[in-house]
């Protein structure tokens, strides 16, 4: 039975595949063979592997925000639509411009680069601008992903990595013990080395045996994940996953394209395989040089013959059952083998020992001949493909990530699993790789290619070993060897082969380069998972969010938070609309939501011991029902918070601090009373949450507060329990504005009938909502600080002009680190006012300087208005500031190109007397 | 990614957890100038094993002094800070 | 030395590229020196070249653990710039550009400086404030700064996500158009060839394993090439300063973190800028392959692996994807990780130290590959001449103890606060 | 598709219970007065979860728990804080592997097991209810943003 075929393209060709092939396989089978384009000379390049390690066949798929550039062919399985397209190529593959590099290549060896393009920057900007379009592989994407990707936990006791006979094995006995099992299979197939290479296993046929450990796995509560990609082993088993739920481009059913996983495993068991090296010669890069095992895999898997006249070239017996499968399949098949002749050994092929290739002749359509030598000779062998293999190199990379040490294993001629420290271990042919020679390089170096992606040739390693790069790391460094999106999984043996010989030591000599992750490049999308667009990040919404967007507010992002800005009446500016609302506030009133504001209920015996602590003023002598305004230092003596620290009860205080703050005073909070103060009777709890507030402020606000509860509002800094529309209430007459205020604090889950109520009393009052803008205008004018620009983390109490309000009896915090010497130079900066002198804003942000052209001596934190009166004035940091009060100078913006001459004041330009805070 | 065994919580992931700062640098309340100063402002720093100071910030809340390798990773043991509290 | 061009690169078009020369030597040590300088990093290479060139003092070795530049100079992402608040970092930091813009030919050695922009964007007003003040801090200087609407960074970097919705909206930005990025090897291998050609023994392979004393004064390392005699000794460590000043008995202000980075596949050019932001914690730029580089978060506890945490690294790329959405599709190819210096204000610590003969220079945070040749250059002079440099007197050891740290973010003395 | 209903049930009645000095005397008062010890760490027993060490979620009567607290620590009200969010059906375990590093789906993560954990970036308090469902305490500013994420997530959850 015949299954149906499907439909693609292939740079706009409609062809067809074969169920199960993959692109490569399909492309073979069409008799395809030029794929690609290097990338730096652009020469022409067909398929190599059969799996994730090619480094030639990349090209792009989908379209829109799923098009996927830099996909490799050989791992990517055809779908019905899929629309493939060729690289770094222009106008055609066939016809590249970019080809001419190919002939200007013995002038851009390795590091050429580094020898030329002098001049100024600028100049080497010009000529950057061709490099980088020169450079780059696919092109680059423009749109956004509509897919999801999701991020999932996953825990089991072994996890397997790699699904051919020797992970199945581990897979099967860990079963049996008992165990809860992942086993991750990057090929689309479980065993693919089994498609490859058929077998009966145990007695039964590999594939049988492989699905009924499979089957073993999943029923006892373990996992079995094809398509799947091991990509990075970390701390303490900790392996991430990437899992494609459908094939690069082609559209999901569910929406979601990738699943990204995160691993822990009591034991990890490494049955990665290895990858088969190419052989070093002359034009090894043609379209039709291909490996040997991959070759097989075309042959046997996928049913696609990719030559008729083939020489293999070996340097180990795996070569042989390529030759095989060819002769069996109906191809003329000729073996080179590098090694001797064995005695009494007959393969039913045409071999010549002691033979290794030179130099591919052919071009762009592929290799028409391979030049041996045999014996000392050189002879030409007439073919159509070259399948190579010179030996293999166990995949190791999981196990160095996870900090384990390599071995050299002779026989093999390639780098073993050493010791680890994780409980991590390597099983089948990544540790026990088969025997091979190494053949060192033949023919022209210069066409010797050894990275095939990023067309780092033999001549290359030479030059740069003769220029004293000789470590490994500076050897890929200085040539880009096996820095492409391959990583160099084929040709690193390769190169350290030639830089042992050449520095006359041997491999393990030589070294090796650390292998970090990802084993095999991982989708940016699934890295991110759902967090992406407008869920980046968290938003956090105030409990009265939904009222505020009823209302239809500028909203400002403050940190997390979603904050009303302010709340614009018919065309008004922001600007407009944050003066009417302060103005508002100043002669009636108006209402503001300080819902997020840091909120810590500290109770006990000992709350006061505890606050006096934090706080850099007193607490203990504040009375029952009673509040102030309060500040905390660091353990360096500089101010980073402030807010105000309420008496609720006899030893139950609310202490209020930064909404930007919040986390960190939450922390910094949770250290003293958890570390610090571990033995004092005291509980602190973040109310942040459960409280939202209500700030109302204006001349009108205690007769709106008396209104909505029917009692006497408490004077300034005092508070008390009472009622809003049935709700509890704590009620705090404290100001940031300047006018007579509260803050209303209630359980959030009584919202909306608490703003209800105090809106219909405000407007009916002739007051208004105020969002952040008229905020900063009613603080600033009356010089109350804000954390951040004003409390800046650099100032102490005594610079902020908080320092009158210290703790004399000392004991807080900080205290220590404030007898440092330097904190007594009266230079260093110091909070002031400014006011314009002629009226022009004052730029926020702006240098405080002498004169234009002076060095800056400070800068304004924040910048406002006489609400009323109107005149700039603003907030700044100065040197020496506060013995400078009557000083005229400039505030110097030279970005925005303003410069305003203005005079330095006390900070505080609005009821300096705080006469308004009484009735 | 660390396995981290919070003695309340049992192992979870290190992303839960945060680091706050080493054990020597811990400024005890009223301590001399000079003490203070030089436990705020200078590490051993060792390329070795150390005591630090963790807090479980996504899990429990609790502070927890960790004897860490530095280089390795290794955990040699995980302690709890804080007040006296029930099992 | 045999001089590089684009004349011999033809030259060598015709001769198989065979008249090339190593670009160092590979000497033994020598018993004594009249500088030594731990650490064969881009500061210590630079600090050597500029001490035998500017001041005549040949007579150094630079000696190294590995191989040069394994440290942090081949292990960042690239980013030159001077766009700093305060004023002794914005000075220290331009003397640094300056240097890098004349880098290539003072070296006869393509570092690839590529002013291309160092963009930084603002997502709120606030942002767009707190940009205007560092672009005037810098302005007032003398370092060129340039605000940018919207509307202007929508035409430099067509990339980012310009809709109102966007997580993270775009308002604006601050450009220093003379900011960019080099290339990282080349800067060390550059410094290499320059230092080695004036005469300078750069020694791989050789650890530092001990400071000889004599009373307060070193007067030599111990190594795992021998003893090696120095007049004076010059910690260019950054990572493991604090590893090596213990060797004579100093604690520093310095603690050892990770910082993680990553590159994508190759695409062709999308990101022209290199697009950092003001408040977010991730940084991108395009490479001259088409990789688009990308920079987070220090992991923020102390470690000596060059190895970071997967999840750190994601929360990056949230961000960046946030910012780029584009990049869904591209696959992070590779990640490395450095171990930095987090010093307690966030700047570099240069300058002498409590023992005699012993001089630093460190604490560079993840700020120390743009400063290479500024750092070089003033260590240098500090060295010759005994007292720092005038750039570089703000950053002095002592500072914490006085008080007067140098705090950019003003996050006080924890790095893993910044 | 994996089966699992996500319903928000918004703000409750909660207080945190905190206890400071020597917790002993205390909790055997309160014991009393549940007619319960207070649940061990990583449990939950009727009305009482334990969040900390030192620190518990209680709901309902308030009254009698501030008797037997006496001045042994404090009882501070923060329901208006959290959004509760019940996950219910066959797939509320695998739903709580998605965005997380914790094993929800361990046989030993039963009914009135409690866990503080971090999904999607927020901090979740989760308290198994049976095995029919879990209960999910969440930050209320946060809730909005990690109930899209559950959503989303349900519709791709593995087989």
């Amino acid at each position: 039975m015949n299954a149906p075929l499907i439909n693609f393209t292939f740079d706009g060709r409609a062809l067809t595949a074969k169920p199960g092939q993959t692109l490569a396989a399909a492309l073979l089978d069409q008799g395809i063979r030029l794929v690609g384009r290097s990338f730096k000379y652009h020469r022409p390049r067909g398929i190599l592997s059969a799996g994730i390690e090619e480094p030639n066949a990349l090209v792009t798929v989908g379209s829109g925000g799923r098009e996927e550039p830099n996909t490799r062919a050989t791992d990517l399985y055809v779908y019905e639509g899929l629309n493939a397209r060729s690289q770094n190529r222009w106008p055609s593959l066939s016809s590249d411009v970019g080809g001419v590099l190919s002939l200007v290549s013995k002038a851009l060896p390795a590091g050429f680069y580094y020898k030329t393009f002098f001049g100024p920057p600028k100049l080497w900007l010009f000529y950057e601008q061709f490099i980088r379009r020169a450079a780059g592989l696919g092109p680059a994407p423009t749109k956004a992903d509509p897919d999801h990707y999701a991020q999932r936990a996953a825990f089991c006791d072994v996890l397997v990595v790699g699904s051919g006979p020797a992970g199945l094995i581990a897979a099967r006995d860990a079963v049996r013990a008992g165990k809860k099992v992942f086993l991750v299979e990057q090929d689309a197939e479980l065993a693919p080395s089994l498609l490859r290479d058929p077998a009966e296993i145990e007695g039964k046929p590999g594939r049988t045996w492989a699905g009924e450990i499979a089957t073993a796995v999943r029923t006892s509560g373990g996992r079995v994940l094809t398509r799947t990609s091991a990509s990075g082993l970390w701390d303490d088993q900790f392996v991430c996953l990437s899992e494609k739920l459908i094939e690069p481009g082609q559209i999901p059913a569910n929406g979601f394209s990738q699943r990204y996983w995160h691993v822990r495993a009591g034991e990890v068991v490494l049955a990665t395989g290895a990858i088969e090296r190419p052989l070093t010669f002359a034009n090894n890069d043609l379209p039709g040089v291909m490996l040997s095992q991959a070759v097989r895999t075309y042959v046997t898997r996928f049913g696609v013959l990719p030559g008729k006249r083939v020489v293999v070239a070996t340097t180990n017996d795996d070569g042989y059952l390529t030759a095989r499968a060819l002769m069996a399949a109906g191809a003329e098949v000729v073996v080179l083998d590098s090694r001797p002749a064995p005695a009494g050994h007959s393969s039913g092929v045409e071999v010549h020992n002691l033979a290794a290739p030179v130099m591919a002749r052919g071009g762009k359509r592929g290799v028409k001949a391979l030049v041996a030598t045999v014996d000392g000779a050189e002879r030409s062998f007439a073919c159509d493909l070259v399948a190579m293999s010179g030996g293999f190199t166990p995949v190791v990379h999981l196990h160095m990530q996870a900090g384990g040490k390599l071995d050299w294993d002779q026989a093999a001629q390639a780098f073993v699993p050493g010791e680890t420290r994780q409980n991590v271990r390597t099983v089948g042919l990544a540790a026990e790789p088969q025997p091979a020679e190494t053949v060192g390089a033949a023919g022209n170096p210069k066409a010797a290619f050894v990275d095939f992606q990023n067309d780092v040739t033999v001549s290359d390693l030479d030059l740069a070993w003769r220029e004293g790069y000789r470590s490994v790391e500076h050897l890929k460094r200085y040539t880009t060897l096996g820095m492409a999106t391959d990583q160099g999984k084929t040709g690193n043996m390769a190169a350290l082969d030639r830089i042992a010989r050449r520095e006359g030591i041997t491999i393990p000599e030589a070294g090796l380069t650390t292998f970090r992750p990802p084993f095999t490049p991982v989708s940016m999308g699934a890295l991110a998972g759902l967090a992406t667009g407008e869920h980046a990040q968290p938003t956090r919404h105030p409990a009265l969010y939904d009222l505020h967007a009823a209302r239809n507010p500028i909203w400002l992002n403050a940190g997390y938070w979603k904050r009303p800005r302010a709340y614009p009446q018919g065309a008004e500016t922001l600007a407009q609309a944050g003066l009417r609302e302060a103005r508002t506030v100043r002669t009636a009133v108006g209402m503001c939501d300080v819902s997020t504001l840091a909120k810590f209920e500290v109770q006990g015996p000992d709350a006061v011991q505890f606050l006096e602590r934090v706080c850099q003023t007193t607490v203990g002598k504040l009375a029952l029902g009673r509040g102030r305004y309060t500040f905390m230092a660091r353990e360096d003596g500089l101010v980073f918070d402030d807010g105000t620290v309420w008496r609720l009860g006899d030893q139950r205080y609310l202490l209020t601090s930064s909404t930007g703050g919040a986390s960190r005073m939450a922390t910094w909070l949770s250290y003293v009373r958890g570390h610090l103060c571990a033995d004092l009777k005291v509980s602190v709890t973040c109310v942040q949450e459960h409280y939202a507030a209500i700030a109302v402020a204006g001349p009108k606000s205690a007769q709106v507060m008396a209104a909505l509860t029917r009692s006497e509002a408490p004077r300034h800094m005092s508070v008390v329990e009472s009622t809003i529309a049935g709700a509890p209430v704590l009620l705090m007459a404290a100001s940031f504005s300047g006018e007579r205020a509260f803050e209303v604090h209630f359980d959030a889950s009584q919202a909306e009938a608490v703003w209800q109520a105090i809106e219909a009393e405000v407007l009916a009052t002739g007051g208004t909502l105020y969002g952040i803008e008229a905020m900063e205008l009613l603080r600033i004018e009356k010089g109350h600080l804000v954390v951040g620009p004003d409390i800046d983390g650099r100032l102490t109490a005594e610079e902020l002009g908080l320092g009158r309000m210290v703790n004399k009896a000392g004991g807080w915090i900080g205290q220590s680190c404030l007898s440092r010497p330097d904190f007594a130079d009266k230079q260093r900066k110091q909070l002031i006012g400014l006011e314009a002198i002629d009226g022009k804003a004052i730029p926020e942000g702006s240098m405080l300087v002498r004169f234009v052209g002076a060095e800056a001596e400070g800068h304004v934190t924040a910048s406002g208005l006489r609400v009323l009166e109107g005149g700039s004035i603003a907030l700044a940091h100065l040197k020496g500031g506060q013995a400078r009060h009557g000083e005229e100078i400039y505030a110097h913006s030279p970005t925005r190109r303003q410069t305003v001459k203005v005079r330095v004041t006390s900070p505080h330009f609005y009821d300096p007397a705080g006469e308004r805070y009484r009735d | 990614m660390k396995q981290i065994p919070c003695p309340h919580c049992g192992n979870r992931a290190q992303a839960e957890f945060v680091y706050e700062r080493s054990a020597d640098s811990v400024v005890p309340l009223d301590a001399e100038p000079a003490v203070a100063i030089a436990a705020l402002f200078s590490r051993a720093n060792l390329r070795g094993t150390e005591e630090e100071l963790w807090r479980h910030a996504h899990g429990c809340g609790m502070w927890l002094l960790i004897r860490r390798d530095r280089v390795s990773h290794h955990i040699e043991w995980v302690k709890p800070i804080g007040p006296e509290a029930l099992p | 030395m045999s001089k590089y061009s684009a004349l011999q690169l033809l030259r060598g078009a015709f001769n198989g590229q065979s008249h090339w020369q190593p670009a160092w030597r590979h000497p033994d040590p020598k018993p004594s020196y009249d500088v030594v300088i731990i650490g064969g990093g881009g500061h210590g290479l630079a600090t050597a070249y500029y001490l035998a060139k500017v001041h005549g003092i040949t007579n150094v070795a630079v000696l190294e653990k590995g191989y040069i530049g394994s440290g942090n100079v081949g292990r960042n992402t690239t980013i030159v710039r001077s766009n700093y608040r305060l004023e002794p970092l914005g000075r220290f930091y331009e003397f640094s550009l300056k240097l890098w813009e004349g880098l290539s030919d003072d070296l006869n050695y393509n570092v690839m400086f590529s002013p291309r922009g160092a963009l930084t964007l603002g997502h709120s007003d606030a942002d767009m404030i707190r940009l205007a003040e560092k672009g005037d801090a810098m302005a007032v200087q003398g370092i060129e700064a340039e605000l940018l609407t919207r509307e202007q960074v929508m035409k430099i970097e067509p990339c980012l996500d310009f809709s109102r919705q966007a997580r993270f909206p775009i308002e604006g930005a601050m450009i220093q158009w003379r900011g960019g990025t080099a290339r990282h090897d080349a800067v060390a291998w550059g410094f290499a060839r320059g230092a080695d050609s004036h005469g300078v023994d750069i020694i791989q392979q050789c650890e530092v394993t001990g400071m000889v004393m004599d009373g307060n004064r070193v007067i030599a390392v111990e190594t795992t090439r021998g003893r090696i005699n120095a007049g004076t000794v010059a910690i260019c460590a950054a990572g493991h300063s604090g590893h090596i000043a213990a060797m004579a008995g100093l604690k520093l202000p310095v603690e050892s973190q990770t910082l993680q980075a990553m590159v994508t596949e190759g695409v062709k050019p999308m990101v022209n800028t290199v697009v950092m932001t003001q408040s977010l914690h991730c940084y991108i730029s395009q490479s001259d392959k088409g990789g688009i580089v990308f920079g987070g978060d220090p992991d923020n506890w102390p470690s000596y692996a060059q190895r970071g945490q997967p999840v750190t690294m994601e929360l990056a790329i949230q961000q960046g994807l946030a910012l780029i959405p584009a990049l869904s599709r591209l696959r992070m190819l590779r990640t490395w990780a450095g171990v930095t210096d987090m010093s307690f204000d966030g700047s570099p610590i240069i300058g002498p130290t409590p023992r005699d003969g012993l001089w630093i220079d460190g604490g560079w945070c993840y700020g120390g590959f743009k400063a290479t040749p500024g750092s070089g250059y003033l260590f240098a002079d500090t060295l010759a001449n005994q007292r720092p440099h005038l750039i570089v007197e703000p950053f002095g050891l002592d500072r914490f103890e006085r008080g007067t740290p140098v705090d950019e973010n003003g996050t006080g003395p924890f790095p893993n606060h910044r | 598709m994996t089966e699992v209903s996500i319903v928000e049930l918004g703000r409750g009645a909660l207080h945190q219970l905190e206890l400071w000095g020597d917790p002993a005397p205390t909790a055997t008062r309160i014991a009393k007065a549940l007619g319960h010890a207070l649940p061990p760490a990583g449990r939950a027993e009727g009305d009482v979860l334990r969040l900390s060490p030192t620190s518990w979620l209680v709901s309902g009567d308030m009254a009698t728990l501030a008797k037997a607290l006496g001045d042994g620590g404090s009882l501070t009200p923060v329901g208006g804080g959290l959004v509760q969010i019940r996950l219910s059906g066959p797939g509320w375990r695998s739903l709580l592997m998605e965005g997380s590093l914790f094993d929800a789906e361990s046989a030993d993560f039963a009914a009135d097991c409690v866990a503080t954990v971090l999904i999607d970036h927020v901090t979740v308090t989760l308290r198994v209810e049976s095995e029919a469902s879990c209960l999910a305490y969440v930050p209320a500013s946060l809730a909005d943003d990690l109930l899209r994420f559950w959503q989303i997530s349900a519709g791709g959850l593995p087989l």
